[in-house]
Order: C-alpha cells, then sequence, then structure tokens
C-alpha cells in the first residue's frame, strides 16, 4: 500500500514535471524583407510554416520589411511583450537589436540569424551555405564553354563574399582557366537593374551565370539569351526551366523544428550554430538533367565528403586575386576567419569596395 | 560593344520612358503628378496578374493601363475636381500604390509568366550599331517608339492636343474658347498615368517576367525629374530616359570589364548627372521662353478673382 | 428692332462683396450696346456672367426670346455670345494660328492644318490686318492680341460680342480702326456689347447707352437722349465728391534725372529706348501712353526691381541706377505698384505685417532681431485711423479686403516715410469713385508738401486734371512734354501713336 | 440640372475643426473594408494600435523615441513650405547629418560629453545644411527647380553612406559587416526610465519652440512668411528673395539633418544602412497636415508616430503586411485632401443646359 501511494505520487510528481517542462512553443519572427522576395525572407518564412506544423507549436507570427537599426528594437520588444518564447531575428542587422532586448527578456530564446554574438539566452545560428556554393561552383566550372562566368552579387558583406570564394574554388577545381566576373548591384531586390548587370556579363562573355541576390532576374536573363545560370536561396527553376543548372538553397525548417522541439522540452540552450550540409539545412536543389552524368557524380560524392567531413571547402593553399598564397597548403580557416572574410581568391574578376 | 551599350540602354530607358512620357501628358494639362512610382507599381501587378490570370500579354498590358487609369484617376479628382494639392496627392498615391500592391500582390510571388520576347525587323535588324537597339527588341519597345510620336503628333497636330496643351497654360482661355477644363485636366492625368502604368507593365512583363514587391525600385521619381529634363517634350523624354539608362548599362559594365572605382560610387552617377543635366536646360531654357507649361500646380478655379 | 438679349434681375456675390445688385437691359440685334459705368460699377462681372464663367446668384438671362442657364463659356458660345476679356484669354506660348484654332468650333480632331490656316488668313487679310499666323503670342504687342481675340470671335460666327474696355490698349488712331469694323460688323447684323468708361468713345459708338453703378443698372438711353454731360452725371451720380484746390507749386529743384536709360526685357526687345526725364520737386508728372509702351519698365528701373542696360538716374544727388529695391526706397522712392494684388502685398498677411513690408528692418518695429509687435500694431492703428481704411478683425488676411482698401494700405505704407518721389502706376484703376478720389487726393496733397509724383495712368482725364505737366511714352521713348492746360486730347493722342508734337513746353 | 463649384465666404471655424477629423474617420472606414478584406476587424485592428502605441510607459516611449526623428524632419520641410519651397529631400538629409555627426563621434577624438554633443550637434546641422544648400544655391542662383534637385539628392546621400559603412568608415572589429563601430559613451544622449527614450525627444520639442520664435516673432522670420506669401511684393519691397531662398533651404536641410543627429546619437549609436526608414517623406505629408505650425508638426508627427508604432501589431497578430500602413496613410491624405475642398467651396446644384 505504501508501495503504492510512493509510486503514485512518483507518477504523479512525473507527470507534474513532465507537464510543467513541456511548454507550448509560441515563436515569432522578423524579416528584413517581404515575405514575398522570393529568396532569403521567403526561406525563412517556409521555415516557418514547417515549424508551425508541430503540434506543440501553437502559434507563429512574424513581421516583415522591418529596417535593421532602430525600429528592430521596437519590433522584437513588442514581440516579446506579446508573449513569444522563441524569437527568431533574421538578419545580420538585426543583432545588436536583439541582444539588446534579450538582455531585458531573460525567459524567452532568441535566436539571431548570420551574426557573431550570444547571450545567456540568445544563440545565433547560420547555415554553411558556402557548401553549397562550392558545389554549384563544380557546376559551373564544368558548364561553361567560354571559362567565363559572371556572379550578380548583392552587397559585399562576408556572406556574398565567401559565397563568391567558394563558388570560385569549386569553379577552379574542375576548370582551372575559368575565371568569375563580379557586378555589384547594391540591391537585394531590384530586378530590372539585376538583369541589367545579369545582361551586362553576359555581354562581357559570360557564358554561366550565378548570382547573390533574392530575385531570378539573373535566371532569366541567361534563360533569355540560352546560357545557363545558378539560382540562389529557394528554387527558382520556374523561372528558367532551360537556363537553370542547380542552386544552393535554405532548408531552415530543419532548425527551426529542433529550436521549437529544445524549448518546448525546456533543453534550449544559446548555442553557436553554423549548420553544414549534413544537417540538411544547406542543400543544393536537384541538378538539371543538361549537367552530364560524370559531373553529376563528382557533385554528389563532393557533397558525401563535405557532410562527413573528409575535406574543406576552404583548405590551402588558396591564394588571392594577384595569385600570392595566403593560406598554405594543409591549413584551413577558422570559422572567425571564414565569418569575417573580405578578401577575394584567384580566379575572381571584381573588387570589393573600400 | 558600342552594339550591346546601346541595346542594354534602350531596355534599361525603355520603363522610364513609358513614365516620363506619361508625367509629360499630366503635366501638359497643368497637373503635377508625384505618383509615378506608385503608379508603375500598379501597373507592374497588374500587367502581370492579367497575363498570369489570361495568358495573353495584351490582356496584361491592357490591364496595366486600365488599374493605372483608375488610380490616376483618384490623382485627377483630388487635383481637378476638388483642387487639392497635386504635390501632397501625387504622394499620397504613391504610398497608396505601394500599399495596395503590396497587399494585392502576395499570390503573384513566385509565378512564372512568358513575357515579351525579341522581334527582329528584318533588314533593318542588321544595321550596325543600332539595328541591334532599335530593330530587334519587344513590341512593347516598338510600342514606346510609336508613342513617342504619336505623343508628338498628339500634342502639336490634333485639337485636343492643343486643348491639353492650352488647359495646363492657361487653363482660362481654353476655359473661354469652350473647352471643358476640368475634363481635358481629368482625362488627360488618367491617360497619362495609364502610360505610366505600362511602364511598370514593362518591368513585370518584359524586362524581368516576374512580380515582386517594389520592383519599380525608384524609376518612378526618376521619370518624374526626368519631364523637366526633356523640357516637356516627348522626343526629347527619349533622351531623357536612355540617357538614364545608358548611364546606368554604363556602370553595370565597367564593373562586368573590371573597374575598382566602388561600385557605390559608380552608382551615384545616373543621379549626379540628371541633377547635372537639369541644371543646364535649366540655364538654357532661361534664355527663350520658358517651356513649363504657365498653369502647372496651379488649380483652376473659374471665379477666383485675382 | 428685336431684342437679342434680355437680361433681367441678376445679381452676383464673391465672398465679402456685392458684385451685381440689380441689373437688367437688353440688346437689340445690330446693335451697339455700350455698358457706361465707373471702374468698379460691375460691368466685368456681368459680363463674365453673361459668359457663363461666373454663375449669377438670381436673375434671368434670355436670348432670343429663350431662357437660358449658362453654367460654362460652352454654353454661352453655343448660343453664340463672344467676348474679348480685358485680360486677354491667349495663351501666350502658342501661336496665333493655335490661339484662334482653339477657339473654333467643329474643329475635327484631325483636322487639316492648311485648310485652317488659310480660312484664318483669309479673315486675316479681309481686315487688313498685320499678323504672322506662326508667331508665339507673347511676342506680339498688346493692340495685336486684341485683334487676335476679335479674330476668334469672328470665326466662330458669334452673335453677339462683347467688348471690354478694348481702347486701353489703343491709340486713339488705333482706336478708331477699331470703331470702323465694330460698325461694319453691326451692318452684317451682329450685336455688340461695348464697355468702357471713356466719354468721348461712348458717345461715337454707341447705339444705347446702359449705366451701371454700385451693381445695379440706373437707366438705358437711346441715342440722341444723351450727351456727355448727361452720361457723366448718371455716371457719378449724387456721389459727393471730396472738393480740394490743386495749387500749382513746382519749384526748379530736381529731384529726379533719368539720362539716356535703355532697358531691354528677357525676350531680347527694347522696353525703354534713350529715354530722359526729369522731375521737379513738388510736381505731379503724368505719363500718357498705351500701356505696354515702357511705362512699368520705368517704374520698375526706378523703383530698384529691374537693372538698366544703359543710362543713369539720379535721386538728388544719389545714384540709384542699378540699385536694388531696398536701396531706392531709402533713397526717398516710393511705389505704388501696377497690380496691386500680385505686387503690391503679401496677400495672406494681416494689415498689420503689410503696412512694415518696406520698413520691417527700421528700428521703430524691431528690437534686436525681434519684431516690435505692439510698435506694429500702433502703427497699424495709426494708419488705419488715418486713412480710413476698413478692416475686418484684427489679423484679417489683407485679400479679404476690397480693392480700394487694399490700395490705401499700399499707399499708407508707402506715405508712411515721406518719400522725395512717388512713381505710382494706374493707381486709380478697378476703384469705386469716392476711393479714386481719394487717391488723387492723397497725391496731391503730398505735392502740397514738396513729395514729386511720377503718375502713370491711361484715362487721359485723370491726367489731365492732376498733372503739372503731361510726358507721352512710345514704344520706350519721350515723345515730349504737354502742359494740361492747353494741350487737346487729339495732340496726346497723336504723341501716342509716335508722332513728335510741333509744341512742347 | 448641373453642380456648380462656389468658394466659400469665410469658412467657419466648426467647419475647419471638424472637417479634416470627419475625413479621417472616412478614411478609418474605408480602410476598414481593406482590413475587413483581408479577414480582420476594423476595430479590433484599431483598438490594437492605439493599445500598443499608447496603452503602456513602454509603448508610449516608443511611440516618442519614432515621434523624435519625425519631429526633426517636418520641422525642416515645414519650414521651407513657409517659403513655397519643396524640400523632398529631407531623407538624404537626414542621412548626410547622421554622417556628420558619426564623423565626429568616431573620429574627433573629444572626450568630453557636453562638448562632444555639441560638436555632433553642429556637424549634422551643417552637413544637412549645406546638403540642402546645394538644392537652395541651384534654385536661387539659377531657378533650377528644387523638388527634383532634392528628391535626386536623396538617392546621392543614400549611396553616400552606404559607401563609408561597406568602405572606410567599417568597424575593424565588425566581422567586416557594414557598420560603424559603436559610439562611445560620451557620443550618446541620455536615456530615461529604462526606456529608450532619449533627450533627443527634448531636443526636438525645443526646435520646434526655437523656430516658432523664428518664425512668428523675428524679422527674418517676417521676411520668410512675405516671401512665402508673395514672392513678388517681397522682391518690390526690397527683400532679397535669392538669399532667403538659400538660407531658408540650408537651415531647412540643417533641422532635418538633427534628425540624423538624434538617431545616431540618441538611439542607433552608430552608423549603417537603413538609418531612416522613410522619415524624409513621412515628414513632407507631416508638415503638409500641420499647416505650416511648428507646433502642428509636433501634434502631427506624435499621431503619425502612433500609426507607425501601432501598425507594427497589426502585422503581428493578423500577419497583415507593412504595406498596409501605407495604403492606409495613402488614403487618410486622399480624404484630407478632399475635406479641404469642401472647407473652401461649397457645391450648388443649378438649372443648367444639358451638352449633346
Amino acid at each position: 500500500m505504501k508501495k503504492m501511494i510512493v509510486g503514485l505520487l512518483v507518477l504523479f510528481s512525473l507527470a507534474f514535471a513532465a507537464s510543467a517542462y513541456a511548454k507550448d512553443v509560441k515563436a515569432a519572427f522578423i524579416y528584413v524583407g517581404p515575405v514575398g522576395d522570393g529568396g532569403w525572407t521567403y526561406a525563412h518564412d517556409q521555415g516557418r510554416i514547417a515549424m508551425a506544423e508541430l503540434p506543440f507549436v501553437t502559434k507563429t507570427t512574424f513581421i516583415e520589411s522591418v529596417p535593421e537599426g532602430a525600429d528592430a528594437t521596437r519590433v522584437i520588444t513588442g514581440l516579446a511583450n506579446k508573449g513569444y518564447n522563441l524569437i527568431f531575428t533574421t538578419s545580420f542587422g538585426f543583432m545588436d537589436s536583439t541582444v539588446e532586448v534579450a538582455n531585458r527578456f531573460k525567459d524567452i530564446a532568441f535566436e539571431h540569424c548570420s551574426g557573431y554574438k550570444t547571450t545567456a539566452n540568445m544563440g545565433n545560428y547560420f547555415g554553411r551555405f558556402y557548401q553549397g556554393k562550392y558545389l554549384s561552383g563544380i557546376v559551373a566550372g564544368s558548364m561553361t564553354k567560354s571559362d567565363n562566368i559572371g556572379y550578380v552579387a548583392a552587397y559585399p558583406i562576408p556572406e556574398v563574399i565567401r559565397g563568391i570564394n567558394a563558388f570560385t574554388i569549386g569553379v577552379r577545381e574542375v576548370n582551372p582557366k575559368a575565371t568569375v566576373k563580379v557586378v555589384w548591384t547594391q540591391t537585394w531586390f531590384n530586378p530590372g537593374l539585376e538583369k541589367d548587370a545579369a545582361d551586362s556579363l553576359l555581354d562581357v562573355g559570360a557564358d554561366v551565370l550565378s548570382m547573390h541576390q533574392d530575385t531570378p532576374a539573373t535566371l532569366q536573363a541567361a534563360e533569355e539569351r540560352g546560357k545557363f545560370a545558378i539560382g540562389n536561396d529557394s528554387d527558382m527553376r520556374q523561372f528558367a526551366p532551360n537556363a537553370f543548372l542547380t542552386a544552393p538553397i535554405w532548408d531552415w525548417g530543419v532548425l527551426y523544428k529542433e529550436f521549437a522541439t529544445n524549448v518546448h522540452n525546456d533543453t534550449w540552450t544559446p548555442e553557436e550554430i553554423w549548420a553544414g550540409m549534413e544537417t540538411g539545412v544547406v542543400k543544393l536543389a536537384p541538378l538539371s538533367d543538361k549537367v552530364p552524368a560524370a559531373v553529376q557524380t563528382l557533385v554528389a560524392e563532393k557533397q558525401q565528403a563535405l557532410m562527413e567531413h573528409k575535406m574543406q571547402v576552404f583548405a590551402g593553399p588558396i591564394k588571392d586575386q594577384a595569385g600570392d598564397v595566403i593560406l598554405p597548403t594543409g591549413k584551413t580557416y577558422s570559422d572567425k576567419e571564414l565569418l569575417s572574410m573580405n578578401f577575394f581568391v584567384e580566379g575572381v574578376q571584381g573588387s570589393i569596395a573600400e | 560593344m558600342l552594339e550591346i551599350l546601346l541595346d542594354a540602354t534602350v531596355r534599361a530607358g525603355t520603363p522610364i520612358l513609358f513614365a516620363t512620357l506619361g508625367a509629360i501628358i499630366n503635366e501638359r494639362a497643368g497637373i503635377i503628378n508625384l505618383g509615378i512610382e506608385g503608379l508603375m507599381l500598379i501597373g507592374a501587378l497588374a500587367g502581370f496578374s492579367g497575363t498570369y490570370l489570361s495568358g495573353s500579354l495584351l490582356v496584361g498590358v491592357l490591364a496595366a493601363f486600365c488599374a493605372t487609369f483608375a488610380a490616376g484617376s483618384i490623382h485627377a479628382f483630388i487635383t481637378v475636381q476638388l483642387r487639392g494639392n497635386q504635390i501632397v496627392s501625387g504622394l499620397a498615391l504613391t504610398m497608396f500604390g505601394i500599399g495596395i500592391t503590396a497587399l494585392f500582390g502576395k499570390e503573384m510571388v513566385g509565378q512564372t509568366i512568358v513575357g515579351f520576347k525579341r522581334l527582329a525587323i528584318p533588314g533593318f535588324s542588321q544595321i550596325p550599331i543600332i539595328g541591334r537597339a532599335f530593330f530587334n527588341q519587344d513590341l512593347l519597345i516598338y510600342f514606346s517608339f510609336l508613342l513617342v510620336f504619336l505623343i508628338w503628333f498628339f500634342f502639336y497636330r490634333t485639337r485636343w492636343g492643343l486643348g491639353v496643351r492650352s488647359v495646363g497654360e492657361n487653363p482660362a482661355a481654353a476655359d473661354t474658347c469652350g473647352f471643358s477644363v476640368s475634363k481635358y485636366r481629368f482625362l488627360a492625368v488618367s491617360t497619362g498615368s495609364g502610360l505610366v502604368g505600362i511602364g511598370g507593365a514593362y518591368l513585370s512583363l518584359a524586362s524581368t517576367p516576374m512580380w515582386i514587391e517594389n520592383m519599380s525600385a525608384g524609376r518612378g521619381w526618376i521619370a518624374v525629374a526626368l519631364v523637366i529634363f526633356a523640357g516637356w517634350s516627348s522626343p526629347k523624354a527619349m533622351l531623357g530616359a536612355y540617357l538614364f539608362g545608358g548611364i546606368t548599362a554604363m556602370q553595370l559594365r565597367f564593373q562586368a570589364m573590371g573597374t575598382t572605382v566602388s561600385a557605390h560610387i559608380l552608382q551615384m552617377l545616373p543621379y549626379f548627372f540628371t541633377i547635372l543635366v537639369l541644371v543646364i536646360s535649366t540655364l538654357r531654357l532661361q534664355k527663350g521662353a520658358s517651356q513649363q507649361p504657365e498653369g502647372l500646380g496651379l488649380p483652376y478655379d473659374r471665379e477666383d478673382r485675382k | 428692332m428685336t431684342d437679342f438679349l434680355h437680361i433681367k434681375n441678376i445679381r452676383k456675390t464673391f465672398p465679402g462683396v456685392v458684385a451685381l445688385d440689380d441689373v437688367s437691359f437688353s440688346v437689340a440685334r445690330a446693335e451697339i450696346h455700350t455698358l457706361l459705368g465707373e471702374n468698379g460699377a460691375g460691368k466685368s462681372t456681368l459680363m463674365n456672367v453673361l459668359t457663363g464663367l461666373y454663375h449669377p446668384d438670381r436673375g434671368e438671362i434670355s436670348i432670343a426670346g429663350e431662357r437660358v442657364h449658362f453654367t460654362s463659356p460652352r454654353d454661352s458660345l453655343a448660343y453664340g455670345i463672344g467676348m474679348v476679356h480685358q485680360h486677354f484669354m491667349l495663351v501666350p506660348a502658342h501661336s496665333v494660328f493655335e490661339n484662334i484654332l482653339l477657339a473654333l468650333e467643329n474643329v475635327p480632331n484631325f483636322f487639316n492644318r492648311k485648310k485652317y490656316q488659310e480660312k484664318i488668313q483669309n479673315l486675316i487679310d479681309e481686315f487688313d490686318l498685320d499678323l504672322d499666323l506662326d508667331t508665339p503670342v507673347w511676342k506680339l504687342s498688346i493692340g495685336a492680341q486684341q485683334w487676335i481675340e476679335l479674330i476668334k470671335l469672328l470665326m466662330r460666327d458669334c452673335q453677339l460680342l462683347i467688348l471690354d474696355e478694348p481702347t486701353a490698349v489703343l491709340t486713339p488712331q488705333e482706336a478708331d480702326r477699331l470703331f470702323a469694323v465694330l460698325r461694319r460688323l453691326k451692318e452684317q447684323g451682329k450685336s455688340i456689347i461695348f464697355i468702357s468708361h471713356k466719354m468721348r468713345e461712348v458717345m461715337e459708338i454707341s447705339d444705347r447707352v446702359t449705366i451701371l453703378k454700385k451693381g445695379c443698372s440706373l437707366e438705358t438711353l437711346n441715342r440722341g437722349d444723351f450727351d456727355e454731360s448727361r452720361l457723366a452725371s448718371l455716371m457719378i451720380g449724387q456721389d459727393k465728391i471730396p472738393q480740394w484746390q490743386k495749387t500749382l507749386q513746382m519749384s526748379d529743384q530736381v529731384v529726379l534725372d533719368i539720362q539716356g536709360l535703355s532697358v531691354r526685357n528677357e525676350r531680347g526687345l527694347s522696353d525703354l529706348d534713350n529715354f530722359n526725364l526729369s522731375l521737379k520737386k513738388g510736381e505731379i508728372l503724368g505719363i500718357a501712353g498705351v500701356a505696354g509702351n515702357g511705362q512699368k519698365a520705368l517704374a520698375e528701373v526706378l523703383t530698384g526691381l529691374k537693372n538698366t542696360n544703359q543710362g543713369r538716374i539720379m535721386a538728388g544727388d544719389k545714384d540709384i541706377t542699378n540699385s536694388n529695391a531696398r536701396y531706392s526706397y531709402i533713397a526717398g522712392i516710393a511705389h505704388i505698384p501696377e497690380d496691386r494684388k500680385t505686387i503690391g502685398i503679401a496677400p495672406d498677411m494681416s494689415i498689420d505685417d503689410n503696412l512694415i513690408m518696406k520698413s520691417f528692418k527700421s528700428g521703430l518695429f524691431r528690437n534686436w532681431i525681434f519684431q516690435n509687435k505692439r510698435a506694429i500694431r500702433r502703427n497699424a492703428a495709426e494708419k488705419i485711423a488715418q486713412f480710413a481704411i476698413k478692416t475686418g478683425p484684427d489679423g484679417t488676411p489683407v485679400r479679404y479686403l476690397s480693392g480700394g482698401n487694399i490700395q490705401k494700405v499700399i499707399i499708407a505704407r508707402e506715405l508712411s516715410e515721406h518719400p522725395a518721389v512717388l512713381v505710382a502706376l494706374y493707381p486709380t484703376r478697378g476703384l469705386d469713385i469716392g476711393s479714386a478720389e481719394y487717391v488723387h487726393k492723397v497725391i496731391a496733397d503730398g505735392a502740397h508738401r514738396g513729395m514729386s509724383t511720377i503718375l502713370i495712368a491711361e484715362d487721359l482725364d485723370e491726367l489731365l486734371k492732376l498733372s503739372d505737366r503731361i510726358a507721352v511714352m512710345f514704344r520706350g521713348k519721350l515723345i515730349g512734354y504737354v502742359d494740361p492746360r492747353k494741350t487737346t486730347r487729339e495732340e496726346i493722342g497723336l504723341m501716342m501713336s509716335g508722332e513728335t508734337p510741333g509744341a512742347t513746353t | 440640372m448641373k453642380l456648380v463649384i462656389e468658394r466659400r465666404e469665410i469658412s467657419s471655424a466648426l467647419l475647419r475643426f471638424s472637417a479634416p477629423i470627419a475625413s479621417i474617420a472616412v478614411a478609418l472606414f474605408v480602410a476598414g473594408f481593406l482590413l475587413l478584406a483581408s479577414g480582420v476587424s476594423p476595430l479590433a485592428a484599431y483598438k490594437e494600435i492605439i493599445i500598443e502605441s499608447l496603452g503602456s510607459l513602454y509603448g508610449l516611449s516608443e511611440t516618442l523615441v519614432k515621434t523624435t526623428p519625425l519631429i526633426f524632419a517636418g520641422l525642416g520641410v515645414s519650414l521651407a513650405f513657409r517659403m513655397q519651397i519643396w524640400n523632398i529631400g529631407a531623407e538624404g538629409q537626414i542621412y548626410v547629418g547622421a554622417m556628420g555627426a558619426t564623423w565626429v563621434a568616431l573620429f574627433s577624438g573629444i572626450q568630453n560629453h557636453w562638448l562632444m554633443m555639441t560638436a555632433m550637434f553642429f556637424a549634422a546641422f551643417f552637413c544637412g545644411g549645406l546638403w540642402a544648400g546645394v538644392a537652395g544655391f541651384l534654385r536661387a542662383r539659377w531657378r533650377v527647380n528644387e523638388v527634383i534637385v532634392t528628391l535626386l539628392m536623396n538617392y546621392i546621400a543614400i549611396l553616400w553612406v552606404d559607401y563609408l559603412i561597406y568602405g572606410p568608415w567599417k568597424d575593424p572589429k565588425g566581422f567586416n559587416f557594414p557598420l560603424t563601430a559603436q559610439f562611445g559613451d560620451a557620443a550618446r544622449l541620455a536615456e530615461y526610465f529604462n526606456t529608450r527614450m532619449h533627450s533627443g525627444f527634448f531636443l526636438a520639442l525645443f526646435c520646434a519652440l526655437l523656430l516658432y520664435l523664428f518664425i512668428e516673432r523675428t524679422v527674418w522670420g517676417y521676411e520668410i512668411k512675405v516671401i512665402g506669401s508673395n514672392q513678388k511684393a517681397a522682391q518690390y519691397a526690397g527683400m532679397n528673395t535669392g538669399i532667403a531662398i538659400f538660407f531658408v533651404l540650408f537651415l531647412s536641410g540643417a533641422i532635418a539633418g538633427l534628425a540624423g543627429f538624434s538617431e545616431v546619437a540618441g538611439l542607433q549609436h552608430r552608423l549603417q544602412h537603413g538609418l531612416s526608414p522613410g522619415y524624409g517623406y513621412t515628414a513632407i505629408i507631416i508638415a503638409w497636415l500641420a499647416k505650416r505650425s511648428a507646433i502642428g508638426v509636433v501634434i502631427v508627427s506624435f499621431l503619425m508616430g502612433v500609426l507607425l508604432v501601432g501598425g507594427d501589431s497589426l502585422q503581428l497578430l493578423w500577419q497583415l503586411p507593412v504595406a498596409f500602413v501605407y495604403a492606409f496613410q495613402g488614403l487618410i491624405l486622399f480624404f484630407l485632401l478632399a475635406s479641404d475642398f469642401f472647407i473652401i467651396y461649397r457645391v450648388k446644384r443649378v438649372k443648367g443646359i444639358a451638352h449633346a
């Protein structure tokens, strides 16, 4: 009898504990662009939708087009005040705002994307997108006939620069003669200008285009001229069925589900996550059937190697634009060095604004 | 290279050209329209959705025209019938356009259509240098060439055009000659707005066949500036739009060819040159008679005793 | 004689003003009917009602027996009523052809340019006018512009032509030519409403005369029933004209001396051409001339609003050539501008503020950088009392005042610092007779105190009455001086058309 | 029957007061249909806007934070309005003002707080002023259209600031992200009540008061009013309108530039892209709504702050796009313009002739 009572008590308390710790997740997102940008913000919102399917995620919301800066702090605070217990801030520029608000709301879990700061209740996460860029570079290097590849880039920030470098390393691995020409647009989404930029690259002889941009304008430019192009952020093949080769894409749902589950189980801790391809956060869109089987196999092998950590994209020897070795053989860059990358590797034609 | 640059110039300049022509018709009738940016967005969304839903590019262009005609009518009603402040009403129209297109454009994001294709004019398209830029383009660009002439013809060879110019110059004179100032102004504003809408549709149907929020990205404001630059004349508007498009195209090609000048600085060039040319053309204006319609910006109040 | 137009009990008010009170009269076919009245009697308003520009508050208009309601000029044009407005309704940037074409009915949208050019040219030839169809209107003289207005109406085949003070911009000789054309039109069966306040013209051309006074139609007289003095007494009526005695008191001291002045306007034409003038202390110097012959440029140069291309202006011993407006003012030159509402006042500001527009920097109205509101108010109260300005409540924007009171505000301001020279452009234009007399008295009183006045006016009567000397201008040149006590209208008229007189001072 | 429009003799104070309120009510009503179309109850939405922006100390403080740059920019634009000059370039002036203040904060090496504040203040003041002064000079000297010049210079200003933060001014410790370093404590304005409200707000109020005195009480203010009322009359009265135009545009830009100072020193503590999310454009509307009054600018800026801050909650609760607030602002303006008409005119029905 006594045993039974004790047993029941234990059971009860366990049940109690379980219910106390398994809390509902109410998640909020702030986005830098409109959900309708078709790129970066769109991909995050897809992640949010995937997360919302978890049974214990009772509510998700988002605020789009939040300017990076003073407004962000207010919007994040507003979300915190509204009782959300998991808040995602999905642009680098939200970092300081997130830190500020996180320090004020200690009970709420904050996750900031693409930055480098953490606090007791704020983690940061990002994906090793450059791995996808590298793989797409292999495809581009194999497909170019003119050895002339164009790259339409948004802003000279480390993420974009890293992507260009990884891409170029991929290109030169299969085609050491090829060069990558870079044109900056200083816009994330201004399709007309981006298309014009793509055209300008095609005009100087590029026959494969890549891009770091939110709109599919570059793909359309290549489609129109019968050239090839590589997408960005999300699978945009419907915009250029013939030109589209592949695209490094995001699948944030993987991470978001994990965060939500951790919060639900109260096992969430602030971490610095830089997820590689093995996690599924960064993927390569299915290759076009125009890509020869040999290349497809090569890409698959490389991807496997990356996922198993058998190789690094940024591994010595790496030369800068002038041809000088800046990373000797056998060495690799630390994450910190990668995160603040601010130079172009050999094979890139273009300059980073100084 | 020149051939290619010219081609890029025409393609980059065309949406601005349509918008500038529309704005010229507005201002010729005496109404300043700062709502061009919003109208372009409405045109872009209406054009895209029209084509997406019907599968026909023509329907898209017509939808763009009709939607911006309607939106322009709001501005026309407020500034002509209600004699409201033209600058504020135009700004309101831009805000309204940005807002309403984002609101109703959600479903169109990520959808695809088949856009306008290049259509070479046999023979002409082979002309060196200019052939590609002027005779191997899509239908909307050919239409823009025609429009430049048509607008010139309309203003200087038709009675309606004379009426529009007169209500912009001296509404009282047109009024006493039996022209309905409000009707002419209203129609000039709404029709001009419709042309601006086609400029927007050029973005979403020809330049980059897709819909993205805010895809006009400031081109409408450039058009507003080019109206003065062009001295309210349609052939000069063509020149201005291509100049702007040309400088934009050129700075991208500078980059593609590997210049080391900061892209930010290069990007300022189109704006800088537009100001410079505006100053020069203003200086030239002052030597002769002013080309600015004298009634520009002034509501017409028949009983206002001066 | 059948009545073509019949109007009855028309009333029209504007914010704060009763422009027309009760007007009735009729116009027959083939008649020249003159509307006579002082400025401000409501003639122009009445005509704007008749052409559909204004909508009357009440009253009836009938055309050929049919009751009509005009809501726009289209309506009145449809009934064959056309008008030459006092301020021409032309588009300056357009060519003569375009301006005339604008007025034509039933022009197809895609018109045959040549056909219409021919049509218009024929009419121009018929009246033997010197007009080039392709010239932009702004390049033409005001007289030529008036012909364009007339051709517009003739091309439309208007049955009733209204001419609002057409002779104001013409020399007497040009006016004669206009009268000839009007008579010919009358013979063709057209009705003409002629508006003027110049008695001589009225006598010459009218079949009937209707007299308007303070917005009411007093009486209609047939030809033969009126003479100049009867018309004048009806027009002026029982108004008490303030009596003042004009005394000649010119000294020999020259206060203003203009030598060889030349001014070109922005279009490169000459506004003033080697112009000479000297003004003596206490003198009222009238300047006669058809409007647009350089009077405005003269006033603007004198008051520092315009620069000269050549020549010298001395105010006493100060050289004020090409000075700015502020310096001219300090040098003692006051200015009553031609267009009081568009130049003379800041319409949205109060009387207080308008009265100090030229002296706001003076120590009287200023403490360091701040305005001395109390002094400004006191100044306004003084001036309002002194010049009998009728105002609304304190702070009422000036634009709500009547024309006469606005003119008083301007005069009060201009005379407040006892200027040496007053340049007055058309100072009584558009004023009722009482206000006009008041202005005359102020000018004459000023002369009494030693102020010299350059009086530019279009009304010869006004000039003859006030001036000690009259200078006549033509195309920017000084043609000569006449003595108002000895000269005749004909002599001045000839000089106004450029003929050098035998007699000078 | 036809409709004829007539000017009212004098519009009654009641009408002038009630018409704008009625028009805002109508705008709210019409916007309600937009909300309904998006599946949101209008009443709940409007209630939410008010509660979010005014319902708590925090909400109020945020509203005031948002109001601060709007007051500065609104004052700047409205000063130019006084002279019938359209300064569409407040946006760019905010950026260059912020740039000036940032330059002082980062590179001047001043340690003293007050000295630093003063130096930053004047740097922003002169940078904004000179930026607008270019348009002022062109307008005064050659009558170049100031609307277009100020507008185009916005793009140049923003690109120039971008150039600095991507290039020479980039924080060396910032992982090469496009941000300047954070300001030291000496370069930060005081904050209050443990919220983000900073002394920039009081500075803005003070600025409004100064501007009010400047316009209504000083000799220069008088001159500006005369020129604004009738430029020809001003010339006739001997005022140098050219210098006045330059001066007013300079001052207009300088005040707008102070918004940049207050944003970087009070709120963001660094220069970055997207410093102003369109404050300069909102300022035009504010200046117009305020009907030329400096005090009006303060009130309207506050109302705009309410709308902007409250507008966020619409997104939060119902996922309405941010664009809704734009559409809403556009609607309010349309109806306010319409209400102006009924203040000045009345419509009468008369008998008329029907045209074929």
